[in-house]
């Protein structure tokens, strides 16, 4: 159906031009589900809006032939490819949050679009949205038709999305990341759908994603792509069960299994591409200064008893009054000292409320916390100079937004060690900084750089030097690691359980993704709506959870079920 | 939400007591009300006579005590200068600045919001560069200026447009209105023009901008997958989601038109509330100073207030409960 | 080597790469500091010092300029109803509105993002007041606020200070009425940026709530008050010749551009017309100069319109 | 470009007018610069509202084209014996507006209201004790002291009906609130109020049965202020209004040359001056000499009067349209001192040599205070004068304000030197003796700011006002004059002029005192 054969995308900016896909071909028949997989910056997206016609301006596809059927698309005039968007290809987005118009109910977002191409009435049009939403898997469609888009929750909006897209029945459907704004249910179910639209309605997807899981679970075949270029093509079950090329073994070996835990994660380490050493000197500089501060003694206990927090809802609407949303309930839980444990939920569960009570930026309602016994005084009561401000530090999800852009690297670990007193000279304190980053994987000059010259992996190293910048006794990491690549992600996951085991750093490390909670954490706390639903140690959660919603939450989590011998 | 109007009017009481405080404490320096209100000759006998009637020698707080407790009765008063009640004067000229300021906001949205969509969609278009330079330079231009060009152009040269005041204007009960007859539009088109002027470049930059912004959004970019006529991409997805943060800032806007209505009315001699307030710093007025600026502040929180509403009305998201 | 390092960084930057592409941006950052270095040199460069009053006498009123039949070569562009000469007079009227607009920014740029900054961070309470402050504010029209200001300052100052107090008076009302705009953009940004981990880290380690706005949030949201600046700038100038158009703006001895311009409407029709239109056309082309930068300005910090 | 107009010219323009028959009937619009505040002829005494009323109400005595003191509501009138007072007969057949009937009872009650406190009128009759009803149409004012100009003087007293006064509650002109006559009429004059808009609009229509005979064309005559001088000019221009007083003097020429206007140039009653600190120890605004006032040395004075040269200030800024003065009233006014027509003429060599004579050789700085929208192009006179000054080596620094807080900082003393213009009420040269040049009391002397005192002056005031031989009281007024000139008590600039413009086919009768009678209007 659709063929695409030596494509080549460039992109033009001010030094001039660099090649985003090279030399590319893949074909993709009736009601075949078709994986694009890399990592970020691999050209993936770039394929899918080459299809479509909808390079941004700077990209120019300099060679190859895109084919739908008998149809050239690069031949088509601009008018001729808008006919033939909706009408025979289509695209789905990753964060269905943003995808829809939020001024205009869904109905009149779906009449439209079937007008825009089949000249029907416009009751015959709302008749086949209807049916459509139905198939969609959108209980009482009839009345939730007139709904506007934020009255939906993100699985629910993902599946009008994929009505939009599928109401003009067009042969292929382009979906780019559909699932990875999802919890791990929902995405469940959506790629489930997706299988049956294939398979049932004869619709051809080109699915492009970074998570092999997804990749795993639903797609016939693979084109797995790196830096623009196809490192291997073929059925997923012999792509991934037998990777011909190193890139692709490696890419499969980098993802953490759920099936048993590891010492340490494997790197993705391709010959020719060298680690990057910090010098190995200035590293044991910060490291004993750590030791001195924290002592060879674990980090301190956690206790948490009836935690909970209520947040004054949104005002709904003209009329409707306040009401308040429970993000956690009474919540009891203990970290032992020196030990990881993880805290698993889907979003809005209020994991990460839990670690900003801890980390005072948020004001429980109830409830009490204890360091080593002492009493942890809660956000609000918690003076800037209580010696917990030193003690209790946090690594942030989002690298991009943690670290200040205006300052340079010098000064932001510079700041806690000026703070606390713990270095009254700057020289000094400017040579640990160096010291630390050299402990962290980066070299020294990093430091008189600006953030935005690193790259997101870069980043989060420099937080967590910040945070030991402090000496500090308990880390709280809240996904440190899910904005990254998978080998990113494994490297930084490295870093953490190093350090936390040399300096017996009690650590909370919060995640959606099982996988990786099992290879990181001792113990484990299953949130769900702000409950505690579960908690125990790793292993035997692992072997068999006690709650139900531990089992389905274990079962729903793709994972790599093709026998990969251990690395 | 009936909590929100009521926090908010009772904010807008402390604006109005804050306003009318500084505009009583105006009296004591813009000059003696006095000798604008005695001829020459009159004695310096007489003179302080007519200060201890009405009451100058009082202590400040008492005078203001006072002014506020008329106020809030209803009674604001009589001009110093014609011995008018105040309130008669304010509401005779008030449907002059309202209508002008009105048509004043139109001309700005008809024109504004048009150019600011075309800039936005053809950034690169010689047309929209004149046009972008062109209002610019229309607004560099100090408004009395252009107010006295177009007076000369329109009404001397070529004699189409009455160059002065406010003619054709039809009594609808209090409310004296010039928008009924071909003569009331006629003497207001100039003026409308000049105080128009500077909200257009500003509505038009503003759409402009927050067009280019939307036209990048995820909910555009699949519009446009889906195939969806440009027509309907542009005029109904994009249009729509830029007027919502457009809309706000030109309610706030609608305060200056009524603040530069001052100059445009003094240039067209317009009959309006800005003129009266000219004309009271002139002749040493207070009583009608001091009325007015607490009226122009009511409407400024009024405004802030109706603008909140709207903001709340047509955005779905804020109108309809949550319910999944 | 960190000094190089910054200007080669600077040189390099996104902001020089865009400026260099956009001609309109390039003629009126030219135009703009051929101005404001020809009103800062007015002194050395202008023929006359038209403050002087011993320097001009009535006999040369109302000459055209130098090119025009009945000109004077002494003066280029004319002279105006005392016998200034009109160029002097603009450069130096040029300064004098220059040097008003640019301290009432200073001033209106403090005082907003100060308040606004604080407003947004601190929230609650304050930032009602402050958001009623401004409505005050708002509500007192830019001519109230030199009156305002001209007759407390005159009923408390000792009246030999009362000449020079007149440049301060106009220069704090044009700051109270342009404070507003700095208040409510820096009040928007920090709502942005306080929601950002950063921010949320120096909460967490505990640093003095000013250290956090000053150091963290402040140099974050400079984009934004930077457009706001340049754009303000303009109508400073524009407000201060309104102002002089209605009576309260500076004393008519040491002109700036808005009295120019006010003493010109009077020859609007008497046929010297050079008297009108020589600072009118100066002030426009600097306005525009600057109001072309500002967009520049707005289009470089909004990454999403690049 | 400008002939001299004196008033005797004005005077052969009156008699045509009264020759020509009024042709067609016009709706007549005119506009000026301020609206007349209220409709009550007691409330205000000032020209804009004087003028106005003069079309509506009528005194006992009025000014003709010449500003000759003629008979209206009063037919004669003769001075009592011993200079007691004055007797007026009274015009019989004369009705007002509403129709009732004008005899000796409305006088009498338009004097108690006139006298009364709220009103502004007072001290026409300063010098008046009692007012007698002798008959229906008699009445004798008695004066406390003989007062040969006292018919004159009361040419603008206005007579209201009793019957209508009282009933619509305007016995007395408001005190706060408005009164029924702030906004209505009902007058003798030869036009009725129709309608009335205060700040916008007045239409005036013609009062059929007026005593005298009509001699305007007008069926209309609707009169809009216009603040901002550009704007009424091309209200003008464009045909919208027929008249407009005043138009910027730099405009007149422009408005000539265009076909279909006129403009008539001729002279105020005003005369522009500058005025001394003669009761200032030291000067107030100087950067240097702190501790004295060199203003106190009559020679400095007279090296100021020197060193203005009046004739390029004229030729410049007023284009050649103002009149040199060189006393405190006009030529051509009752009491103008012939002898002491000479000003000091302009000679900065000789002002230097004064100012080294009086010790200020190097010269002072020092604070002149000006109006910026006061009197014609007054801040652009000042400047001039100070450009002027600068020459010989004194430099001021001139603070031009609005008229608004102009008076209050004169009186409060914040001025080295300062400019004012004055115009006689009583077209007499004693008035600006009476509040210029004596000495600063109650009632006399009121705009004396710089308190300039001179005790001959004081005591010939009384005198002059009484004096009935006019031959006496003007070798009087003549030493006066001469003693204000020698001491140089103010250094009189120029005479102000007078500019009215107007469409070509509209005839009027430009009076010095700058009053618009509608009467003499005609529309052709």
């Amino acid at each position: 159906m659709l063929k695409v054969d030596g494509l080549s995308v460039l992109f033009r900016h001010r030094h001039g031009a660099t090649t985003a896909v090279e030399d590319v071909s893949l074909d993709v028949a009736r009601g075949e589900i078709h994986g694009l997989v890399g990592e970020s910056g691999a050209g993936k997206s770039t394929i899918g809006a080459a299809v479509m016609g909808l390079l941004p301006a700077a990209g120019e596809i300099t060679s190859g032939a895109l084919t739908l059927g008998d149809t050239d698309l690069r031949a088509l005039s601009a008018v001729e490819a808008h006919r033939l968007r909706g009408k025979r290809i289509s695209m789905i987005f990753q964060d269905p949050q943003t995808s829809l118009n939020p001024l205009m109910t869904v109905e009149a977002q779906l009449v439209e679009t079937l007008l825009a191409h089949e000249d029907i009435s416009v009751d015959e049009a709302r008749a086949r949205a209807i049916a459509l939403l139905d198939e969609i898997g959108i209980a009482d469609a009839a009345t939730r038709i007139r709904a506007w888009p934020h009255q939906f929750s993100g699985g629910m909006r993902q599946r009008v999305v994929i009505a939009l897209a599928l109401c003009t029945n067009p042969e292929l459907i382009i979906a780019d990341e559909p699932t990875t704004a999802l919890d791990v249910a929902v995405q469940a179910q959506v790629l489930d759908l997706i299988r049956r639209l294939a398979t049932k309605r004869g619709v051809g997807f080109i699915l492009i994603t970074h998570d092999i899981g997804v990749i795993a679970q639903v797609s016939d075949r693979v084109t797995v792509l790196r830096g623009g270029r196809v490192v291997e093509q073929g059925p997923t079950a012999r792509v991934l069960g037998q990777p011909g090329q190193p890139y692709t073994k490696a890419l499969m070996a980098a993802v953490p299994p759920l099936d048993r835990r590891l010492d340490r994660f494997r790197l993705p380490r391709v010959e020719g591409e060298r680690e990057v050493p910090g010098s190995a000197d200035a590293a044991r500089e910060a490291e004993d200064w750590l030791m001195a501060g924290t002592g060879t003694g674990p980090g301190p206990a956690l206790e948490m008893s009836d935690v909970t927090v209520r947040f004054r809802g949104e005002r709904r609407g003209i009329f409707g009054a306040r009401e308040n949303f429970t993000a956690l309930d009474t919540v009891s839980l203990s970290v032992r000292p020196g030990t990881v444990m993880g805290l698993v939920g889907e979003s809005g569960s209020g994991k990460s409320t839990l670690a900003k009570v801890v980390a005072a930026l948020v004001r429980p309602a109830e409830g009490e916390m204890r360091l080593d016994g002492a009493v942890l005084p809660p956000m609000g009561a918690r003076r800037r100079s209580d010696p917990s401000r030193r003690i209790v530090q946090m690594v942030f999800q989002d690298p991009y937004s943690s670290l200040n852009s205006r300052h340079r690297v010098i000064d932001i670990l510079g700041e806690p060690l000026w703070l606390y007193g713990l270095e009254r000279d700057a020289g000094r304190r400017a040579r640990l900084a160096r010291a630390m980053l050299a402990l962290v994987g980066l070299d020294a000059t990093a430091a008189e750089r600006h953030p935005h010259q690193f790259s997101g992996g870069q980043r989060q190293r420099i937080a967590v030097a910040r945070a030991l910048l402090s000496r500090p006794g308990l880390l709280l990491c809240d996904e440190p690691t899910s904005a990254l690549d998978v080998s990113i992600q494994a490297q930084i996951l490295n870093l953490l359980k190093d350090l936390q085991a040399r300096f017996g750093l009690t650590t909370l490390f919060i995640s959606h993704d099982l996988a990786v909670v099992r290879q990181m954490s001792e113990d484990i706390a299953v949130l769900k709506d702000g409950r505690l639903v579960e908690t125990g140690p790793s292993e035997t959660f692992f072997a068999g959870p006690a709650a139900q919603y531990s089992r389905d939450l274990l079962a729903q989590t793709p994972a790599v079920r093709f026998g990969m011998e251990a690395g | 939400m009936v909590g929100f109007i009521l926090k908010r009017l009772v904010q807008s009481v402390f604006v109005m007591l804050a306003v009318a405080f500084l505009a009583f404490s105006l009296f004591r320096f813009v000059g003696d009300p006095i000798s604008q209100m005695t001829g020459v000759e009159t004695s310096l006998e007489d003179q302080a006579r007519l200060r201890e009637d009405l009451g100058l020698n009082d202590p400040y707080f008492v005078q203001f005590a006072r002014f506020t407790g008329d106020m809030l009765r209803g009674d604001f008063g009589y001009s110093f200068r014609t011995r008018e009640p105040i309130g008669e004067m304010l509401l005779s000229r008030l449907p002059a600045t309202l209508e002008l300021g009105v048509v004043a906001l139109l001309v700005s949205l008809v024109v504004g919001i048009p150019a600011g969509v075309y800039t936005a969609l053809r950034p690169r278009g010689i047309l929209s560069q004149t046009i972008l330079v062109g209002t610019l330079i229309g607004v560099s231009i100090p408004t009395f200026v252009i107010g006295i060009l177009l007076i000369f152009l329109f009404g001397v040269q070529l004699g189409w447009l009455p160059t002065f005041g406010r003619g054709g204007t039809v009594e609808i009960g209090w409310w004296r209105s010039s928008l009924f007859t071909a003569e009331g539009w006629r003497s207001l088109v100039l003026p409308a023009l000049t105080l128009g002027l500077f909200q257009l470049t500003l509505t038009m930059r503003l759409v402009r901008a927050q067009m280019m912004e939307v036209m990048r959004t995820d909910h555009i970019r699949f519009a446009i997958a889906r195939g969806v006529p440009w027509r309907s991409i542009r005029y109904r997805h994009a249009l729509s989601n830029t007027m919502i943060p457009v809309i706000t800032i030109i309610g706030l806007q609608f305060g200056g038109v009524i603040a530069f209505s001052i100059v445009t009315e003094s240039v067209f001699q317009w009959p309006g509330m800005g003129l009266l307030f000219l004309e009271s710093i002139r002749f040493v007025d207070i009583p009608v100073m001091s009325v007015y600026l607490v009226v122009i502040a009511f409407f400024f929180v009024l405004i802030n207030l109706l603008v909140d509403l709207l903001y709340v009305a047509i955005d779905p998201r804020l109108r309809v409960r949550e319910s999944v | 080597m960190p000094e190089r390092g910054r200007l080669a960084r600077l040189m390099r930057s996104e902001g020089v790469w865009l400026f260099s592409r956009s001609p309109a941006a390039i003629l009126a950052a030219i135009v703009t500091v051929l101005i404001v270095a020809g009103a800062l040199m007015a002194p050395w460069i202008a023929p006359t010092n038209p403050y002087d009053l011993a320097s001009f006498s009535l006999f040369d009123g109302l000459l055209p300029p130098a090119w025009e039949e009945g000109g004077d070569p002494r003066f280029l562009l004319g002279t105006d109803d005392q016998g200034r000469d009109m160029l002097s007079a603009i450069l130096y009227g040029a300064r004098l509105s220059l040097s008003i607009a640019a301290m009432a920014m200073a001033v209106a740029l403090v005082l907003g993002v100060g308040l606004g900054l604080a407003a947004g961070y601190l929230g609650g309470r304050f930032d009602a007041v402050v958001m009623r402050i401004a409505d005050v504010q708002l509500a007192l029209p830019a001519i109230l606020t030199a009156l305002l200001i001209d007759g407390i300052s005159r009923g408390l100052l000792p009246r030999d200070l009362h000449d020079d107090l007149r440049i301060a008076v106009i220069t704090l009302a044009i700051a109270l009425s342009l404070w507003v705009n700095f208040a409510r953009t820096a009040r928007a940004s920090v709502f942005v940026e306080r929601q950002k981990d950063y921010v949320q880290a120096a909460i967490m380690m505990g640093q003095h709530p000013l250290r956090i706005m000053a150091r963290h949030i402040l140099p974050n949201i400079v984009g934004p008050l930077l457009v706001i600046a340049t754009v303000d700038l303009a109508s400073a100038i524009l407000l201060e010749a309104t102002l002089s158009f209605l009576g309260v703006g500076l004393p008519a001895d040491s002109p700036s551009l808005g009295t120019l311009i006010r003493i010109g409407m009077q020859y609007l029709l008497s046929g010297e017309w050079w008297i009108l239109w020589m600072p009118t056309v100066f002030l426009v082309v600097l306005v525009v100069a600057i109001n072309l930068l500002g967009d520049f300005l707005r289009d470089l910090f909004n990454p999403s319109l690049r | 470009m400008f002939n001299r107009k004196i008033p005797a010219a004005a005077m052969a323009l009156s008699t045509t007018v009264l020759l020509a028959l009024p042709a067609a009937a016009e709706t007549f619009r005119w506009a000026g610069t301020t609206d007349p505040q209220t409709m009550d002829p007691h409330a205000v005494n000032a020209t804009p509202v004087l003028s106005f009323l003069n079309n509506v109400y009528e005194g006992l005595v009025r000014r003709g084209p010449d500003m000759s003191v003629q008979p209206s509501l009063a037919t004669s009138w003769e001075a009592l014996p011993d200079g007691a007072g004055w007797r007026f007969n009274l015009r019989e057949g004369v009705t007002f507006h509403d129709g009732s009937a004008f005899d000796a009872d409305d006088v009498l009650f338009s004097y108690e209201r006139g006298v009364s406190e709220p009103s502004d009128v007072r001290s026409w009759f300063a010098s008046v004790t009692d007012v007698v009803r002798v008959n229906d149409y008699a009445v004798d004012f008695l004066t406390s002291a003989p007062n040969p100009l006292f018919p004159g003087s009361i040419a603008n007293f206005m007579i209201m009906d009793e019957g209508w006064a009282t009933e619509n509650g305007a016995a007395l002109p408001a005190r706060e609130a408005e009164t029924h006559a702030t906004r209505n009429a009902n007058g003798t004059g030869p036009f009725m109020l129709d309608a009335r808009d205060p700040g916008i609009e007045t239409r005036l229509v013609p009062h059929e049965a007026w005593w005298d005979t009509a001699e305007h064309n007008l069926t209309e005559a609707v009169f809009t202020p216009i603040g901002n001088p550009a704007t009424g000019l091309a209200a003008l221009l464009s045909g919208e209004i027929d008249f407009i007083s005043p138009i910027p003097l730099q405009d007149v020429e422009q408005v000539e040359q265009r076909d279909g206007f006129k403009v008539l140039a001729g002279l105020e009653t005003r005369v522009i001056m500058l005025g001394f600190g003669h009761d200032h120890e030291a000067l107030k605004y100087s950067e240097e000499t702190t501790d004295e006032n060199p203003f106190l040395d009559p020679r400095v004075r007279l090296a100021v009067a020197k060193a203005i040269d009046v004739e390029t200030i004229d030729r410049v800024i007023m284009r050649g349209a103002a009149e040199p003065a060189s006393q405190l009233l006009p030529e051509g006014l009752s009491g103008y001192s012939e002898e002491h027509s000479e000003r000091p003429e302009f000679d900065p060599e000789a002002a230097r040599a004064l100012l080294e004579e009086a010790g200020y050789s190097d010269g002072f700085s020092f604070g002149l205070m000006c109006p910026n929208d006061r009197y014609i192009n007054d801040e652009a006179v000042c400047r001039a004068v100070a450009s002027m000054l600068a020459r010989i080596g004194i430099d001021a620094n001139v603070n031009a304000m609005p008229v608004r807080g102009y008076w209050d900082e004169l009186r409060a003393g914040n001025f080295d030197m300062y400019l004012l213009g004055w115009s006689p009420g009583t077209f007499d040269a004693e008035h600006p003796v009476r509040f210029l040049a004596h000495t600063p009391t109650e009632r006399l002397g009121t705009w004396n700011f710089g308190g300039y005192s001179n005790e001959r002056i004081d005591a010939l005031l009384a005198p002059i006002q009484s004096e009935v031989d006019p031959v006496a009281r003007q070798v009087m007024l003549d030493e006066v004059a001469g003693i204000l000139q020698e001491e140089v008590a103010y250094v009189p600039l120029y005479t102000q002029p007078l500019i009215w413009a107007m469409k070509e086919n509209v005839d009027v009768v430009q009076r010095p005192d700058n009053f618009f009678m509608l009467r003499w209007v005609t529309v052709n």
